[in-house]
């Protein structure tokens, strides 16, 4: 049970009090309509999974509620960062 | 009439008493969930200080999240609900149920399925959290005593997880 | 010396004989033994039959690692336990165990014959035949084989037991408590960090159990320890598994060694949140590879000297010790030396340490240096060992009862490699050492390499005059895997450890090759003709030693498996013999048999009530979210497919929500309470679904909109009161609401008090009768619904369950989402196209409506279904084609999602998925099922009262 | 290659097994080969196999980083089943189904095919006509698939746990008895010693570093820790490296990995009859040939090539088991591993052809990937040889997430109401 940073609550706590909400920075377009079916298919279903550093979304669930992001490496399972939604990406 | 009307409860009224841990159903209260963006706009309607740092509580009032309160007051008491300003207050009194759980062994009794470090939890502290599968909210009222709220239709679940871990 | 009990000496309590049974004869031990040490003190060497060849095996270790003597224990109903290793059995009154895989008898048993026939199953064996004639594989190679296969027997009864769990937290955890583990704790004791030490065995102490030479120093630390308030000491604790950022499950054995089970937890299960972590497993002797080497009374020197001296048994009154390692001769001293006789000393090494020698001399032991043993005579133990020197094989006997191996160490880097940490292969110790941490961890004492046993040769396999192909020396013990099953797999291809793990089983016992491993690597090695590192380390996962299921699952046991959730009037549906069913996490009511009524007759009656007077229905389950905000309309707007800013105060509006793939999630009535407060329903299963989507909408995608989302699922009790007298039976108990038509349209909420306490009172209808439903404080539930059963006597008021509300609304032609949708179905092919908004940019889900598929012709489109005997009730699920004679697999068009008898209707009515079904109306379809194919005709989906005439009173 | 049976067995065991050849040569990468393999796991040694078998491709190599079945073809729990509730997934699954019977007789290694039987328990009236629903379509579409009830299902499986009390009660079972389990590590090394005798390369230790396209942006070739590989069809069939070697010919892909734990118990004499699985208690559970009980947990929810589970994912598995099958509480876990499963928006595989000319992938099995071994390397390998997807993987293309035509068999399981 890995330990995650909630940058909300900045404290450590154990993962099963949140959820992990895939993969961070896709934003959803301003113009959806606009979209054609290849980027809109991009948006939805397209993924880095990446093997190493790897943006990703958590919910502190069982917490504070809020959504964050995250930095961490998908072989070590070990994060690098955490941060609140809406911050630039690192 | 309301006085007539009974109050079903989802766990015995009658404490479990184990070695170094009682554990009891608190009487109804007031609750209130209570959101904003700015704090000041809260305190401003509802003329009350509210904890700034998340896990804080003051009279009554946890901190749970960036933009979230939860007011607990005494039944009865009643808070404004309409206010022009952009906060959100919620009356969910009867959501959740509050169960003490009081003696030396209360933290020990509580890490049996929540898996914070309680030992490092200070008085006064209040969270929202997990024990087993079922979401809390844990306040340490003292030093021995701490209140779990959790929703009811989980009560009965809690209740029997909870008193078995005392008695071992 | 009486028996094998040497006349002093060891840590068992002379003065406490306990009686136990092996294999039905009673033996006597005493308190203190293990199974192994007390069946040893009585001369018994066979302690069970190997896997594969079914050998006699006796005991090789004197711990956690011991790969032959399992035994079943039986504790009586519920209790048989299979495959313990004796070693670790601490025995009580009235323990009664049996030997395993064995039959008729442990000393005569059939499955022996497998020895005999050894030749014929070498590594791999069942791959190269049992394939002809190939029908036999299934009726007799395969049942053959899995008879022969398996240990003990498995448990035929329900566990009467419980098991208890908990997490705990500590600055500093310590695993092992052998000299390494208490100085480590020692050292930290007088901080102030909470530190908890575990070690697997009943008492601290490791090696020092072993050597009475420092029991004064033991006694002493433990109470220490003991006394400080700092210090947890979990004994019978085996930490099993290392995981992410310092967390360490743990099982702690709490009643299997009292002569009465009790009633507490028989195990707990620890999970530990460490700040630092120190490993001191110690180290695991190795055995020597040589024919014979698993005769019984074959052994560890290691195990023999603890034997001796912790529990004061002799394994043999003249004792060989084949060594290749210093530590053996030290063993040997100290068994010498508490009375155990020593025929003598061969080392595998030309010369060794004069000191040794001089020692030997002078307890008079001969020494055999450069010389190996080649033999074992005794099947069922030990009577002589051939040995040979190892430049001209010159070849000699001696007699003996026991033989020793001193092969070197193993440290045990288990919990370390669970952690990551990575590992260094050191030539002179033979053996992999824990190099660069993962986690805050260190080891110390023998798991780190560290140690004074002295020196020692690394060999693969004895030397040995015989054909190498023909002799079998074991590897691993248990899965009866030899030197020579090894070459074979290097032979035939496997190159990598891990094949020829897999190849072999080699270390894949249940003592996951803890004296296997580097034996095998060592002759994989000399085979690949390759150095160890180059040819890998099969790695290490949990659990370090085998952990009961029972543990593991912790209280999860009945009751306590998964919430039942329940609401506040589920005692009064069940106190009024309401049968139940799951939805979620929900228990519902899903009727209300009266005496003698089977669901069928019970949900008639209630449909007709309904539908005639006044029906009740416990909607608690369904979820609630209250949306507050300046922003609430404009949020609402975007997340749901209809549109939601023009709704007036007061009133109602059905929403329909999409993923945004475009397909249906979820669906409710919700109402708007103010202009800044909506009152939202979801469905029972999609409450906490939809309340995470709507806040990851709101926190990720509008951050700006100033709107809160706040679950009130709990905070309202549900009651719906639907039914043309539903009025009547409301009136009298509500103040401060004009239930009339005109005041109290259809789809309005009116905020009052019933029965004295406050309302939310929706008139809604999932009927299609008029209807309300009613919000109280949940505590109040039940009384309020109370009241409502009094005051609608009069009406005969029926309550009504699940399945009544699912026929009344399939008569209605209203959708359940889950039902008659699956997660595929959008609105158009819901026929749901008067919930979209059509002038509205935007909401969620509605770009995906345009992808190609989505629009093209021929989607699954949710239609009703009217048998052409009306009889008949399809059964949800069933499959329609439009061809009933084509031949399998039939090309399928679609599927019935909701099919019921309707008492109103006097007839069956269904809802089904066609492709391109709202074009079909009046179209004939047809239903393959076993035996017969019923016929249907396309209809609409509502089925009773099309122009809503009912609802509007 | 020498032909395995008991006569051969017999006769080497007189000489002691000591001439017993390489069951596949440990071959050195050529510079150049027809098609390419990457990924020498069971799907990838099964496609070089009917490459060379069915489709007269022998020039093929398969390019395996480590060791063959070193992936999740020996990191799973065996399970063999074709009872899918879509068509396509039917057909597909049920192909396979079809090779797997007599697959030790055709490669003539025992892969140890136990047709045990698999049973899906039904727990709540949603499940009863969500399993229903499969029997239906699985009967219209010749797939064998019963409904048993709760009596018959414990007559099938006597551990099993029907009391009506339990939290979740069995309401009844659907079985497919030609479903079952297969020995894993078997049916890597068979279809290598097959194909090797083929004529087609397994080259272990060789991991792809880069895919190389031409002008035409045509596939050429492969570059690998050991040098580079020329050929003009490629077919990648990596389990839980998908997305990496993918992007290596710049494609993304709509693929998340996740950790996949699995564990045994220690062997005990035969006490578990068949295959059962239930969805919603999450837990499924076989007896190996061993005599290990066999259990499937769930997946970690984050992405993940740790191949390293965490403790309460065993935990809520082993009470799921402990809930269904009471009387193996005593019972004891002997290992636990790690898997890595690329799962898909639909939960459903990619089998076939790639916007790159030439490049081919057979991915996104999630959970089941070793039931579709045979018919998912038979499939690749005629995509591969005709350049174009057989009418059974047709469906599973990677246009269906642009156009909607997803194949979601767990949201056809949907929620309750």
């Amino acid at each position: 049970m890995i330990l995650i940073h909630c940058p909300y609550c900045d404290e450590k706590r154990p993962e099963i009090e949140f959820a992990n909400a895939g993969q961070a920075h896709i934003a959803r377009p301003i113009d959806p309509s606009g979209e054609s079916d290849a980027d809109w298919e991009t948006y939805l279903f397209i993924r880095a999974n990446p093997r190493g550093r790897h943006h990703e979304r958590w919910r502190h669930v069982h917490g504070c509620g809020r959504f964050f992001n995250a930095v961490r490496d998908t072989v070590t399972d070990k994060f690098e960062t955490t941060y609140k939604a809406g911050e630039p990406r690192r | 009439m309301s006085e007539a009307l009974i109050r079903y409860e989802p766990v015995p009224e009658t404490p479990c008493v184990a070695a170094g841990v009682t554990i009891s159903l608190a009487g109804p209260m007031q609750r209130f969930a209570l959101r904003a963006r700015r704090a000041e706009d809260l305190e401003t309607v509802l003329k009350v200080r509210l904890p700034r740092h998340i896990g804080a509580s003051e009279a009554g009032i946890a901190c749970l999240g960036p933009d979230e309160w939860y007011l607990r007051a005494e039944a009865g008491a009643t808070v404004p609900t309409d206010s022009g300003l952009p906060v959100a207050i919620t009356d969910v009194s009867e959501r959740s149920i509050c169960l003490v759980i009081e003696g030396p062994r209360a933290a020990e009794i509580l890490m049996s399925g929540c898996p914070l470090d309680l030992d490092n939890f200070a008085v006064g502290r209040a969270t929202r959290t997990i024990y087993e599968t079922v979401e809390v909210i844990i306040i340490r009222e003292a030093e021995d005593r701490f209140h779990v709220e959790l929703w009811r239709s989980f009560g009965a679940w809690f209740w029997i997880a909870i008193t078995n871990a005392a008695s071992h | 010396m009486s028996g094998f009990r040497l006349e002093t000496g060891g840590r068992v309590d002379r003065n406490q004989p306990v009686q136990f049974r092996f294999d039905g004869t009673s033996y006597q031990g005493l308190e203190g033994d293990t199974l192994a040490s007390a069946l040893l003190a009585n001369g018994v060497m066979l302690f069970g039959r190997s896997f594969k060849y079914h050998r006699p095996r006796g005991i090789l270790a004197a711990g956690s690692e011991e790969p032959n003597a399992l035994v079943s224990v039986d504790r009586g109903p519920g209790r048989f336990t299979p495959n313990l290793r004796a070693t670790g059995v601490e025995i009580h009154a009235g323990l009664n165990a049996v030997s395993q895989n064995r039959w008729p008898s442990l000393k005569a048993d059939f499955g022996a014959i497998n020895d005999r026939l050894g030749m014929f199953f070498p590594a791999g064996f069942y791959n190269k035949t049992f394939m002809w004639p190939r029908s036999f594989w299934d009726k007799v190679y395969e049942p053959a084989i899995r008879q022969m296969a398996g240990l003990g027997d498995a448990p035929t009864a329900e566990d009467p037991d419980h098991y208890a769990s908990t997490y705990a937290h500590c600055d500093l955890l310590i695993v092992g408590a052998g000299p390494a583990g208490i100085d480590a704790a020692l050292g930290s004791m007088d901080t102030n960090k909470r530190i908890i030490l575990i070690d697997e065995q009943d008492e601290l102490g490791g090696g020092a159990l072993a050597d009475p030479a420092l029991w004064p120093w033991l006694e002493r630390s433990h109470k220490a320890l003991i006394d400080a308030p700092n210090v947890t000491i979990l004994t019978r604790t085996t930490a099993f598994g290392y995981y992410h950022d310092n967390f360490i499950g743990a099982v702690q054995r709490l009643t299997d060694h009292l002569p009465k089970p009790g009633d507490g937890a028989r195990e707990k299960l620890w999970r530990i949140r460490a700040g630092e972590v120190v490993l001191a497993q110690g180290a695991i002797e190795r055995p020597l590879v040589f024919e014979g080497n698993d005769t019984p009374g074959v052994m560890l020197s290691s195990a023999a000297k603890i034997f001796a001296t912790r529990y004061g048994v002799a394994v043999g009154k003249a004792v060989v010790l084949m060594a290749a390692h210093d530590s053996g001769w030290h063993d040997v001293f100290a068994l010498a030396k508490a009375g155990v006789g020593i025929a003598a000393i061969i080392d595998v090494r030309e010369r060794v340490d004069s000191a040794l020698m001089q020692e030997a001399g002078r307890l008079g032991i001969a020494v055999h240096l450069n010389h190996s043993v080649m033999g074992v005579s005794g099947r069922h133990s030990v009577r002589a060992v051939q040995i040979c020197n190892n430049d001209d094989y010159l070849a000699r006997r001696i007699d003996c009862d026991a033989v020793l191996m001193a092969g070197g160490w193993t440290p045990s880097v288990h919990l370390w490699s669970h952690s990551k940490g990575s590992l260094k292969w050191r030539d002179d110790l033979g053996a992999y050492v824990p190099d660069q941490p993962n986690e805050n961890v260190r080891c110390v004492g023998g798991c780190s390499g560290d140690w004074d046993f002295g020196n020692g040769a690394v060999i693969d396999v004895l030397p040995t005059p015989k054909d190498h192909s023909r002799i079998k020396a074991f590897v691993d013990f248990q899965n009866d895997v030899t030197a020579k099953d090894i070459k074979l797999a290097v032979r035939e291809g496997f190159r990598s450890i891990e094949h020829i793990k897999r190849y072999t089983t080699n270390g894949m016992a249940t003592d996951q090759g803890k004296t296997s491993n580097l034996n095998g690597l060592q002759i994989a090695s000399s085979a690949l003709d390759k150095p160890v590192p180059d040819i890998g380390l099969t790695s290490f996962r949990p659990p370090y030693t085998p952990q009961t299921f029972g543990a593991l699952a912790g209280h999860a046991k009945g009751a306590l498996f998964q919430p039942t959730r329940t609401t506040n009037i589920d005692s009064w549906a069940d106190a009024h013999g309401a049968v139940f069913e799951l939805v979620a996490q929900w228990r519902r009511a899903r009727y209300f048999p009266k005496s003698g009524e089977d669901m069928h007759a019970a949900v008639n009656r209630e449909c007709v009530a309904v539908r005639s007077s006044v029906g009740i229905f416990d909607a608690s389950t369904l979820g609630k979210i209250e949306v507050v905000g300046p922003d609430a309309a404009e949020f609402l707007n975007r997340m749901y497919t209809n549109p939601w800013k023009a709704l007036e105060p007061g009133r109602c509006r059905y929403g329909l929500l999409l993923k945004e793939d475009g397909f249906i999630t979820d669906d409710g009535v919700s109402a708007r309470l103010a202009p800044d407060r909506f009152h939202l329903t979801t469905t029972t299963g999609g409450a906490a679904r939809v309340l995470n989507m709507m806040e990851d909408y709101l926190q990720t995608e509008w951050p700006d909109l100033d709107v809160w989302l706040t679950s009130t699922t709990e905070q309202y009790a549900v009651i719906a009161l639907q039914g043309p007298n539903a009025r009547k039976v409301l009136e009298p108990l509500v103040e401060g609401i004009d239930l009339s038509a005109e005041a109290f349209p259809h789809m309005a909420i009116r905020e009052g008090m019933i029965c004295g306490i406050p309302t939310r009172l929706f008139r809604v209808s999932f009927t299609g009768e008029l209807g309300f439903e009613i919000n109280v404080p949940t505590a109040y539930g039940r009384a309020v619904w109370e009241r409502l059963m009094a005051q609608g006597a009069q009406y005969d008021i029926t309550p009504y369950g699940t399945e009544a509300m699912h026929v009344l609304r399939a008569e209605k032609g209203f959708i359940i989402v889950g039902q008659d949708t699956d997660g595929t179905v959008t609105p158009f092919d819901a026929g749901l196209d008067w919930a979209v908004g059509k002038k509205k940019p935007d909401f969620v889900g509605k770009r995906s409506m345009a992808r190609p598929d989505i629009v093209a012709p021929g989607r699954k489109q949710l239609v009703g279904l009217l048998t052409d005997d009306p009889n008949v009730v399809l059964e949800e699920g069933a499959q329609i084609v439009a061809d009933p004679k084509q031949p399998v697999p039939m090309t399928m068009i679609g599927h019935v999602t909701s099919s019921y008898w309707s008492e109103t209707l006097g007839r069956s009515i269904a809802f089904a998925l066609v492709a391109g079904g709202h074009e079909m109306t009046g179209d004939t379809l047809h239903i393959p099922m076993p035996g017969k194919t019923h016929i249907a005709k396309v209809s609409g989906l509502v089925f009773y009262d099309p122009e809503g005439a009912r609802l509007h009173v | 290659m020498t032909r395995f049976s008991a006569f051969s067995l017999f006769a080497k065991a007189l000489s002691g097994h000591q001439d017993w050849p390489e069951q596949w040569p440990d071959a050195a990468p050529k510079p150049a080969y027809d098609a390419i393999i990457v990924g020498g796991g069971g799907h990838g040694l099964g496609a070089a196999y009917y490459l060379a078998k069915k489709y007269g491709i022998t020039n093929v190599a398969v390019l395996e980083k480590g060791w063959i079945g070193g992936g999740n073809t020996g990191r799973n729990t065996t399970i063999i089943r074709s009872n899918y509730l879509y068509d396509e997934s039917a057909h597909l699954y049920d192909h396979a189904v079809k090779l797997w019977d007599g697959l030790s007789q055709e490669l003539n290694y025992n892969i140890m095919y136990s047709k045990r039987g698999v049973m899906m328990l039904a727990h709540n009236v949603h499940d009863v006509q969500s399993l229903q629903r499969h029997i239906n379509a699985n009967r219209l579409n010749g797939v064998d698939n019963e409904w048993l009830t709760p009596e018959q299902a414990k007559a099938y499986c006597p551990p099993l746990n029907i009391a009506p009390d339990a939290r979740h009660p069995v309401l009844g079972a659907a079985l497919q008895r030609r479903g079952g389990t297969a020995r894993h590590d078997s049916v890597a090394w068979g279809y290598a010693r097959a194909a090797a005798a083929l004529g087609v390369d397994i080259i272990q230790n060789c991991a792809v570093t880069g895919i190389r396209r031409g002008a035409d942006g045509a596939v050429e070739g492969v570059e690998t820790t050991r040098g580079y590989i020329a050929s003009k069809r490629v077919g990648v069939s990596a389990a839980g490296n998908t997305s990496i070697i993918m992007q290596m010919a710049g494609l993304d892909f709509p693929l998340e990995s996740y950790p996949l734990q699995a564990l045994v118990s220690e062997p005990i004499k035969p006490t578990f009859p068949c295959v059962v699985m239930s969805n919603t208690v999450h837990a499924y559970m076989s007896q190996s040939d061993k005599g290990e009980l066999v259990i499937g947990a769930g997946t970690d929810q984050y992405v993940s090539y740790s191949q390293r589970g965490a403790l309460h994912i065993v935990e809520h598995t082993l009470a799921a088991i402990c809930e269904i099958f009471p009387i193996y509480r005593r019972m004891r876990m002997l290992r636990t591993w790690g898997g890595i499963v690329d799962v898909t928006p639909d939960r459903s595989p990619i089998l076939g052809k790639t916007p790159v000319k030439g490049l081919y992938v057979n991915c996104g099995w999630g959970t089941g990937g070793f039931k579709a071994t045979p018919g998912a390397g038979d499939l690749l390998a005629y995509t591969m040889a005709k350049d174009e997807p057989h009418k059974i993987n047709a469906p599973f293309n990677l246009d269906r997430f642009r156009n909607g035509r997803l194949i979601d068999e767990a949201a056809a399981a949907a929620v309750a109401h």
